[in-house]
């Protein structure tokens, strides 16, 4: 029997698959398919203070091998999330989940954290830097070290769950990013976002979403996934949930082999709603056909 | 919801570029008409949803109009090749709101849903009328169904080369008395049948979909009472919730 | 009849289509299945003063919707291909073509161009900024503005043929690579090249390319390039030569939508070398499909 | 080089995991014994190299060992399905070098493009001899097609299963005199081979292609003589001229 056991800051998962924070809602739309405690954990719609309806729609623009999406953090936002969501999610997942939060303001992301810290069910933290900082000039907070390491020493400041830093690929340097959070006492990485992008219709003329740019995920993002993972890996000691386009239990071995210690998968669950079952399933006969005994083992098994 | 395979049993051309399709699967899922089906398609990221037009046992009929890649692919499919579908996918139509003798409107490709819906009201001894928008009379699909399920059929054209000359709103106009409105087409089209319509009723959306289950919030859309998701507690929306 | 003519720095081009430098080698190859004339021009391999191996093979790793390719600059260096590859490729293709350049140092692009300058057929210099500045500390000179801009200056010094530059994608926020280059008098940018990507061979539990990592082309890329080139234009006023995954007369079209001028085409001639045949043959019917009857009048039309 | 449309005309697996497909096309563009084919698939962005194993008029034979995502996709197809292909791709094998008695090697997967140029050195009026090896007994395959073309075949299998045990080096310390070497196999091989020959030759490598004709420089390997593209300037490289 092959072991898929994988540990994440003192946390055991039963295998490293992780449904992507915004892909898998708070789980209810799967629970209803399949058991959806054979997960190693569940990273649900990202968190911010006010409840947000997001950006106008058409939110969502197809790709080739992908999908752009613009939704803009839709949520109930905190409070709604802690009273109702959580407490209906622990009905269907037994297990710790992955709390994903945002913030436009490092005040932002310190209440959302303090209010998670609270929560029993959560496992993880999960800093989403990726939106815009509203005080700092719009710029994402996850395109500079000093902003992104900022954020996570507010975070880590205000709670004892382990604080992950959601990193995004939209910038020259992931390392120098990484590096950063590190240094500022996260806990682990969870790399990659989405990639900035677009697409026009042909028969409008203009683009297709009405926000007209959004973040591609999906397949088209993987072998940048991987890259990025990679490169991080080297960089850094703490652990990384690598994501962006895995599909398949052979993609799960490929970006743990870059060096993730447990894997998320987003655009595939839409597309297929079982995707993290089958990934699940699939994830011993792939490591038998690959000789792999334990998937613990392989993290960065390819770094020299 | 449920996901499985259904096997194309018919695909034919009805005009110059709408479809039916004939397949077979399992069915069990659906629950209302109005609902519909999210299909994946080779090569292409996202399924395609198109809703339900007919259903008996566990044949299942859809009516698509080529507009793109996917469509496209549809068309060009025959007997015997299999499909994976997501069926049993948003609210419905809710037949108990219809009185007795509910106005049904669609345009174009908002038609197919509401035959399905015609059905149910018939057979749940309602009187239900029907308006069928169209462009030009080559356009025009369906009619002759609605007319052998024993009800009243209005068509319209745009260039009025086949029954009334105009909108769906210029038929409505022609309308005696009806208990409520059901409706599904284009958003300009429902809009205008919103604001004609002297009734309650449930009005049809389209969005562009990630998902189509109410898992990633691509489609949502303000209404009175919050926010919903076409996909999920759509795509049918009450005449009272909706926010133009 | 449509109208497929557009122009770039003064020079009419019959059609957008350019084959993308490294994908066409210096046009032989294709010229021994069609009559190359048909395209608009060509960019021809980039040329290093000195003749380069490139790295150790594996050099290419397949990934969903694109490749990777770590080829790494090979050519046979500035002298033969201005002895030898030009006065070829002059037999085959009558047009003036674009002289894709690159370099290690700042006086090797002034080499390159200086040459080229002098090349009857050539009739744009497009300066590949992506490389490493061994001068500079082995960061790509098109990763920052300062340095992109030193290049330009340098290059526009000693040449009077239009200068283009062609980006990189892997930086935040290009954009202010693009105006640093305007403001340092490039005549026009192409965009994008390949984004730094990386494969896993789980057979070997290794990475797939000798050099690791490589950059990513071909579909999966394309919704990147659409976003960078309607950024870039709205910021610029220098034509833009767009690329990156376009492969049929509708990305054509959508990729001028977003601001392009005149299109290259890459990784889709090594999968089919009819594909800028075919575009161009296709784009007449897709033009009139959405009822465009000149080309020229749809740069940068996505726009409001 | 040319691009055309073929259609298999037969696909069977030959062992555990080697099959051979026969199609049907044009083939005009071939010259030489060792060429290869560059095959597109649906879904996969590049396309596979395989060798010519036989060509007879119209009819082009491969064979090819399922080793990843393409070769089994070409696996599950049948008879009547149409294949793009670029083909006459690479330099092939020059018999004019070859002397009379020829001594050809292949190992594995390696052993199809040698039944061509066995074929053509027959044809010749030369008198080939060659070594065939394999892994074990149950992964043999074409020894008859070999005979039967009344040559002289010995076989070689590392486990001793059948014919000789150990190498294809091992069969040629065996070998009377020879007046060349073909040679196509596991670069490992390909290297042992080059040391053990005694004869002047030819050798064909693999290498990972972007484009397979050429243009990208995905291929390059570096020779005593220069760069060469393993794709156009090979995929068969004289023995003389090879860096290991
Ligand atoms: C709930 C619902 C029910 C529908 N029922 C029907 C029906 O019964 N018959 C019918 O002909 N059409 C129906 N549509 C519209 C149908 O989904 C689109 O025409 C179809 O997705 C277009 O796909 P394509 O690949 O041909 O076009 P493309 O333009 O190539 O599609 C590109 C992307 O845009 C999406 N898209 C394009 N147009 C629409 C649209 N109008 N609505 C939602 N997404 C769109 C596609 O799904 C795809 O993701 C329905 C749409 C929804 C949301
Ligand atoms: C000139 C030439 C002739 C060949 N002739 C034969 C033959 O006659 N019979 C046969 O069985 N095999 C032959 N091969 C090897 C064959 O091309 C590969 O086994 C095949 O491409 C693997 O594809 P895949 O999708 O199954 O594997 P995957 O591993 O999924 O392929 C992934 C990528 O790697 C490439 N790749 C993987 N292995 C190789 C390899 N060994 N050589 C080159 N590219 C590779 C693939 O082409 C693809 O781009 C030949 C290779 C070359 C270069
Ligand atoms: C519809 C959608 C919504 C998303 N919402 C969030 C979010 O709220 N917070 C977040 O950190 N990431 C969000 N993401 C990003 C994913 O979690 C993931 O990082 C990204 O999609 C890459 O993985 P994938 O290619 O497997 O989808 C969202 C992605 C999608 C497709
Ligand atoms: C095999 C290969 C070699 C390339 N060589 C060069 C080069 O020499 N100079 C350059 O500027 N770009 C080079 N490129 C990048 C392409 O010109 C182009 O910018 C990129 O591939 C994106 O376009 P595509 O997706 O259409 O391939 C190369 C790309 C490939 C695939
Ligand atoms: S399409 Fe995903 S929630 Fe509606
Ligand atoms: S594979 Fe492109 S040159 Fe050989």
């Amino acid at each position: 029997m092959v072991d898929t056991k994988i540990t994440l800051s003192g946390l055991t998962l039963s295998n490293p698959v992780i449904p992507a924070s915004g892909t898998f809602g708070y789980g209810a739309e799967f629970a209803e398919l399949f058991d959806i405690n054979i997960l190693g954990s569940l990273s649900f719609k990202g968190t911010t203070l006010e409840p947000r309806f997001g950006n106008p729609t058409p939110r969502i623009a197809e790709c080739e091998s992908g999908m752009i999406n613009s939704v803009g953090l839709q949520n109930p936002g905190l409070k709604a999330v802690c009273e109702h969501e959580l407490p209906k999610l622990a009905e269907v997942f037994k297990k710790p989940v992955i709390a994903n939060l945002s913030g436009f303001s490092i005040e932002e992301y310190i209440e959302c954290a303090m209010a998670m810290d609270k929560q029993q069910n959560v496992g993880i933290i999960e800093v989403n830097v990726s939106c815009p900082n509203v005080h700092g000039g719009g710029m994402s907070f996850g395109v500079s070290p000093k902003a992104a390491a900022e954020v996570t020493r507010a975070v880590k400041a205000v709670t004892t769950k382990p604080v992950y830093i959601k990193l995004s690929p939209n910038v020259t340097d992931i390392v120098s990013i990484a590096l950063a959070c590190e240094e500022a006492g996260a806990d682990g990485l969870s790399l990659i976002n989405t990639l900035l992008a677009m697409r026009i219709d042909l028969k409008t003329k203009k683009p297709i979403l009405a926000n007209k740019m959004g973040g591609l995920s999906g397949g088209a993002i993987f072998p940048l996934a991987v890259r990025m993972v990679y490169q991080v890996y080297e960089a850094v000691k703490i652990p990384i949930i690598g994501m962006g386009g895995v599909s398949s239990a052979e993609d799960v071995i490929e970006i743990m082999l870059a060096g993730a210690s447990a894997v998320q998968i987003g655009a595939a669950n839409l597309k297929n709603p079982y995707a993290c079952k089958e990934i699940i399933e699939d994830l011993p006969r792939v490591m038998e056909k690959y000789g792999i005994n334990s998937l613990s083992e392989i993290i960065g098994g390819a770094h020299a | 919801m449920k996901k499985s395979i259904f096997t194309i049993e018919n695909n034919e051309r009805l005009t110059q570029d709408v479809y039916k399709m004939s397949l077979r699967g399992d069915t069990s899922d659906f629950k209302a008409p109005g609902q519909f089906v999210n299909i994946e398609l080779e090569g292409l990221y996202l399924r395609r949803p198109i809703s339900v037009c007919d259903l008996d046992g566990s044949n299942l009929t859809l009516i698509y109009k080529v507009v793109g890649k996917g469509t496209e692919q549809l068309s060009r499919m025959s007997r015997g090749k299999t499909l994976d579908l997501l069926t049993g996918l948003g609210n419905g139509y809710d037949t108990q709101k219809s009185g007795n003798t509910p106005l049904l409107i669609g345009g174009g490709v908002g038609v197919p849903p509401l035959y399905l819906l015609a059905k149910k009201l018939l057979a749940e001894g309602k009187t239900p009328t029907a308006i069928l928008g169209f462009n030009t009379e080559s356009d025009v699909f369906y009619e002759n169904e609605f007319h052998a399920l024993g009800m009243e059929v209005s068509i319209t054209t745009v260039d009025g080369s086949r029954g009334t000359k105009g909108f769906v709103t210029d038929a409505m106009k022609n309308c005696e008395v009806y208990s409520y409105t059901y409706s599904c087409g284009p958003e300009l089209m429902l809009k205008a049948v919103y604001r004609a319509s002297v009734t309650e009723g449930q009005f049809s959306f389209e969005e562009r979909m990630g998902c189509g289950f109410g898992a990633c919030m691509g489609c949502s859309c303000e209404t009175k009472y919050g926010y919903k998701r076409i996909c999920k507690d759509g795509p049918v929306l009450e005449k009272g919730e909706i926010v133009w």
